[in-house]
């Protein structure tokens, strides 16, 4: 499958939104941590996991969906957010433990749900592994249409939560997709030292459902075979596994030294940083002029803009609000 | 209503289960079941029993040996607008996908700030007394009822069974449903007979959050949940007999907790005796002792008691599980030993 | 590889073993349970779950250990136990719950250990996968000789503890062999409704190791196969995941009334029993005479024999032993 | 010692895990530790730092993200002769694993009537207080004291940190071994100063078992573990300077729980405030209200408070979080609402 210029043009919007917050969300992580680093403190506390590098993962898989279909992320959410379509205002104050977030702060980054795009994510390695089944079963179930797409690490494939989840998706014959980024590594541990097979396609065949792995972090790869595992999926031909390489261009979470990187690992994926690739090639391939391009990075920095002006100015909710929505209203 | 007909309605806890899941299933499309054994079988502990011949595999349906998976599912389908009812076979198997239930089921509604409801309901079975050991014969209430986000209900008899059941599957909060296999009413574990009672044909709820005064007294407080509620009972009248007024408690819900119950009857009997068949330290007696000492400690005129499974793994042989299982003797010793 | 003479005619000895064991137990556990079958009433109480028809893959197997190797079985681990060398009588002891027993009747049936032949159980689905590849790390970290074996039956296979071990023993290169009894059912609940693929031995491949699947239940090509990976074990070469084609002849626990079970599936099996079947092939083949088969056959019944009456005649453990045992001493 | 040396001697908990694991594994070539990012990382909370270069990638080993595997692993090398500590890097996680933990480790023991030994230690990280939101801020101390089976340990300062690893590393029973994070004197998390105390070079143990009076008082008896026993601390300072003598008592360990300590201090105030970080129904609070009442609860002077977390899950924003975390102000309110 090859992208439409419009699909080709919304993903390269989307990726471009999704590095602009999260280079602002980046900067005022930082605020109120210097000189000393303390996660607490600042407008936002807590641990922060970027996506930047990992962006085609996210826009080549949801260039399929729409707010209908189910999306389960990780803990590093904020890229899949953003293609999936979430409320980037209610995101962005959800990330500022505002009133005015998903969860009006109970959640944070970590835990974003959007129930109007159904996207939702988790911090536990691989839950959203069941849950994507769940989705799709109820969608099997009540003849409705939608497909769910569970995301996740490659570290998080040798989690039990995972192999469960993929039997059940297998012996049902669910409209799932399970989408592993290959980011190389979980936290500090590479994917060397925690697998047991050097690419996790071959573990659909424990399944017996089609496997793919992709190379190179490149958008239009993911489109393809994203957008066929997406249509047997609502044609119900049952779930796929797809694992794609990409780039973890940050640290685990935002403090991390990385001091288990290889030396030189980091330029060289910076070199390859998949956002002035697509630009180049869109170019090349005649699809949008420079002005084109520059018109739609203009218009992402100005909705990142709007919503982080959002989140900074929306109150806290009152203290008393974390005693609330334990249970159903 | 005849004598005959009331005995025709003389439901085991199973039955009532399986007839409160009927009605609900067929009153409303987005109920169904899943887990393991659940269909051909009717439950290793009779609770969907027939249910998959008037609803079929798609409603009723039978699971790989993957909790994880299944209660996850279950969470993703509620998320989606369905109302699963799931069963993990035995409550002992919670820790291996107590994260699909503590950490995913029971706090989506918060993480969403009430964006998502969670309307699911997951039976599990407790209790031993059986001679099934130690990873087969368990409460575990307190582990279930100590972290936040889900209600946890245990009923001690039929009729509460099937009103739980149905209040349960209309709850838009997910609720852990735990019965006592003791209780149940199959042949095979034993039947406690004062577990079956008169079950109302039409479909009816019963509280949850609501504790029951099953015995009026004025000497003591016996509070129980469970099995326990009949060890509290059988002590009850033995206790009658040396001319000692017990009140009994039924807890019915562990969350949430009805503490209003237990404190007013204390406030009356001003003794307390907690008889709980799970673990007994940090668990369910320590929380119902300490509600109501925080409360008003002058209303106790004597040290409270516990009569609880004590802090050890569950014993395989008869003799040494009965020593250690609560019983309306030891319930009845601890009142004499009250001071 | 094929068994020698000795191997031939232990294999033999182990399965009548288990066979006349659990047809006594079975006897036994219905004592006290008629006309009402109460599951707690009785010389033997709780559940009971006999492995009759399955014993050529524990003997298959166990023929190429020694005590030093360990084994870790399930909740029906009385074949296992037997071909491993458990002491009978204190095996005998525990299913009786008396003080005589491994444990003193703290663990019951479905908790066996004997330390003397490293031979543990459980009753939780795939609990024993993770401690058999402890014990192949620990052997393997202090360059000792020794593999372990985890027993798991096919419904297992789903369960996430199975897979995270099975990652575990190839990332670690582990002297573990996972051995999958596959006797069709998991309590009711047939292989085809619980598992996403026929055959489990597809599943190596998920972890980089060999599969094997051995069908009809045959205690020769089991002999041979696990040979093969017990030695490459030992060699240091690896793990090895190998599914046996097995018959459950009786119900999943005693007291399994069976109505899941397809017509005439039952008598089919009885048909292929397993002791008979290798009896004859015995006999074919000239490795021993009926009257050398007769003369293990009555040496096996003693045995069970010598075991249970000592298991009958041991007293219970006093009600107090139940306090204590539960830390080191 | 000079001031110099002393104030060289003064450690973070980090830092006291560290150097007593390097000893016992310098010490006993049994020991190794398994975990996520335990290696290269040296633990994502500091516990591991320098093992690897030390001992290597076949004794600081680095695991897949598969806790069930690795902690059930560790189960069968500590069967078989080996002494492996363990770390799960948050308790939070305990969902997906607890079952290696509760029914499996700390259960062979006792399956085998001692037949087999479990010596091993799994330590966690617990608590919030920086914002790490629902599933990484729980202390979950009731969930894993409530079942029987294994030891469970909680330091509050350097010195019990370092002498209690080494203590659980040389039992021969499982032990759990969790560690607050706000006290690991990791500088991100903030740093609690009073944890930071002088440590002994030499290996020595900590009693496992045994509670501290930390403070000594006469009118009321504040009981707390880990952070709790900071906060505890500053409320007694607080009071002091009211005029009000506290005593402060660190309980140090869970399981096997010194209650005649708590039950000696209450004898003498005749005041009871337990302070305790985990969600406060069915847990900490309760049972040590519930030992000291049950114990004779003439010796209470008025009703026992706890300073609990709410049974809530925890929220991320700031101020929310800081809402529900015990605080010294909350025990002096505590104080000041008895009568
Ligand atoms: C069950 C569980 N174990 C451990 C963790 C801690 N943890 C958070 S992220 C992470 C690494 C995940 O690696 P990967 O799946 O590759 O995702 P990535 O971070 O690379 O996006 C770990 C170990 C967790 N959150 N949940
Ligand atoms: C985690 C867990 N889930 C469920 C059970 C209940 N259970 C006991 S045996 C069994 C079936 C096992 O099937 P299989 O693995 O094929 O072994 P078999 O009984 O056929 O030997 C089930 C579901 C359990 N003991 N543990
Ligand atoms: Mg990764
Ligand atoms: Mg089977």
């Amino acid at each position: 499958m090859e992208p439409t210029k419009d699909q080709t043009l919304w993903m390269y919007q989307k990726m471009v939104t999704s590095r602009r917050f999260e280079e602002i969300i980046e900067k005022i992580y930082l605020e109120g941590k210097t000189p000393a680093f303390n996660m607490a403190n600042g407008p936002i506390p807590g641990e922060m996991h970027l996506s930047n590098g990992q962006e085609p993962v996210a826009v080549g898989v949801c260039a399929h969906l729409n707010a209908d279909d189910v999306v389960t992320a990780t803990h590093r959410p904020h890229h899949q957010a953003i293609a999936k379509g979430v409320d980037l205002k209610k995101m962005a104050a959800e990330i500022f433990g505002k009133k005015t977030g998903f969860s009006g702060g109970r959640g944070g980054h970590m835990h974003i749900f959007d129930p109007d795009v159904n996207f939702a994510c988790s911090g536990i390695i691989a839950q959203g592994c069941g849950p994507a089944c769940g989705a799709a079963l109820s969608r099997q179930m009540q003849g409705k249409p939608g497909v769910a797409i569970s995301f996740l690490g490659e570290g998080a494939v040798n989690q039990g939560a995972f192999h469960e989840a993929m039997n059940l998706a297998g012996v049902w014959n669910l409209p799932v997709v399970f989408v592993i980024e290959d980011n190389a590594w979980g936290i500090s541990v590479s994917k060397e030292d925690s697998t047991a097979v050097a690419r996790n396609d071959v573990r659909a065949a424990a399944y017996g459902m089609p496997g793919f792995y992709i190379e190179n972090n490149d958008p239009y790869a993911i489109f393809d075979i994203a957008g066929e595992a997406i249509k047997r999926a609502r044609d119900g031909k049952g779930p796929t596994l797809i694992e794609i390489e990409t780039y973890r261009l940050a640290g685990h979470f935002m403090g991390d030294a990385e001091g288990y990187r290889p030396e030189g690992e980091k330029d060289a994926l910076f070199k390859k940083d998949p956002i002035p690739r697509m630009r180049s090639r869109i170019i090349a391939d005649g699809v949008a002029t420079d002005e084109d391009l520059d018109a739609i990075e203009r218009k992402a920095q100005s909705q990142v803009d709007e919503a982080i002006a959002f989140a900074r100015e929306s109150d806290l909710a009152p203290d008393t609000d974390a005693l609330t929505s334990v249970f159903a209203a | 209503m005849s004598d005959n007909i009331a005995n025709e309605r003389k439901f085991t806890i199973a039955r009532a289960m399986a007839e409160s899941i009927q009605q609900e299933m067929q009153a409303d499309e987005r109920v169904f079941v899943m887990g393991e054994d659940i269909g051909a079988l009717g439950g290793v502990f009779g609770n969907t029993r027939g249910l998959l011949d008037e609803f079929g595999k798609t409603r009723i349906r039978d699971t790989p040996i993957s909790e994880t998976a299944f209660i996850s599912a279950a969470v993703g389908a509620a998320q989606d607008g369905m109302r699963p009812v799931v069963e993990l076979m035995f409550a002992d198997f919670f820790g291996v996908c107590f994260d699909a239930i503590y950490n995913l089921m029971a706090k989506n509604t918060y993480f969403s700030g009430g964006g998502v409801n969670v309307p699911m309901v997951l039976m599990t079975s407790t209790g031993g007394g059986y001679s099934d050991a130690g990873q087969h014969s368990q409460c575990l209430y307190g582990s279930f009822a100590h972290l936040p986000g889900m209600k946890v209900v245990s009923p001690s008899n039929a009729y509460d069974a099937k009103g739980l059941m149905t209040a349960a599957m209309r709850d838009d909060s997910p609720v852990v449903y735990m019965y006592h296999k003791g209780l149940q009413g199959m042949g095979w574990l034993g039947t406690e007979a004062g577990a079956q009672v008169n079950t109302p044909e039409e479909s009816y709820q019963v509280e949850i959050g609501k504790a029951k005064v099953v015995r009026e007294g004025t000497d003591v407080t016996l509070v129980g949940l469970a099995m326990g509620v009949h060890n509290c009972l059988k002590a009850a009248d033995i206790l009658a007999k040396q001319g000692v007024s017990a009140e009994v408690i039924d807890l019915v819900s562990l969350v949430p907790l009805d503490r209003e119950t237990v404190i007013n009857s204390v406030a009356k009997t001003g003794r307390l005796i907690v008889v709980d068949e799970d673990y007994q330290s940090y668990g369910v007696s320590g929380e119902i002792i300490a509600t109501v000492t925080e409360h008003d400690i002058s209303k106790l005129k004597t040290s409270p008691k516990r009569v609880a499974y004590p802090d050890v793994p569950i014993p395989y042989a008869r003799n040494m599980e009965q020593f250690c299982l609560p019983n309306p003797n030891k319930i009845v010793a601890a009142y004499t030993s009250m001071n």
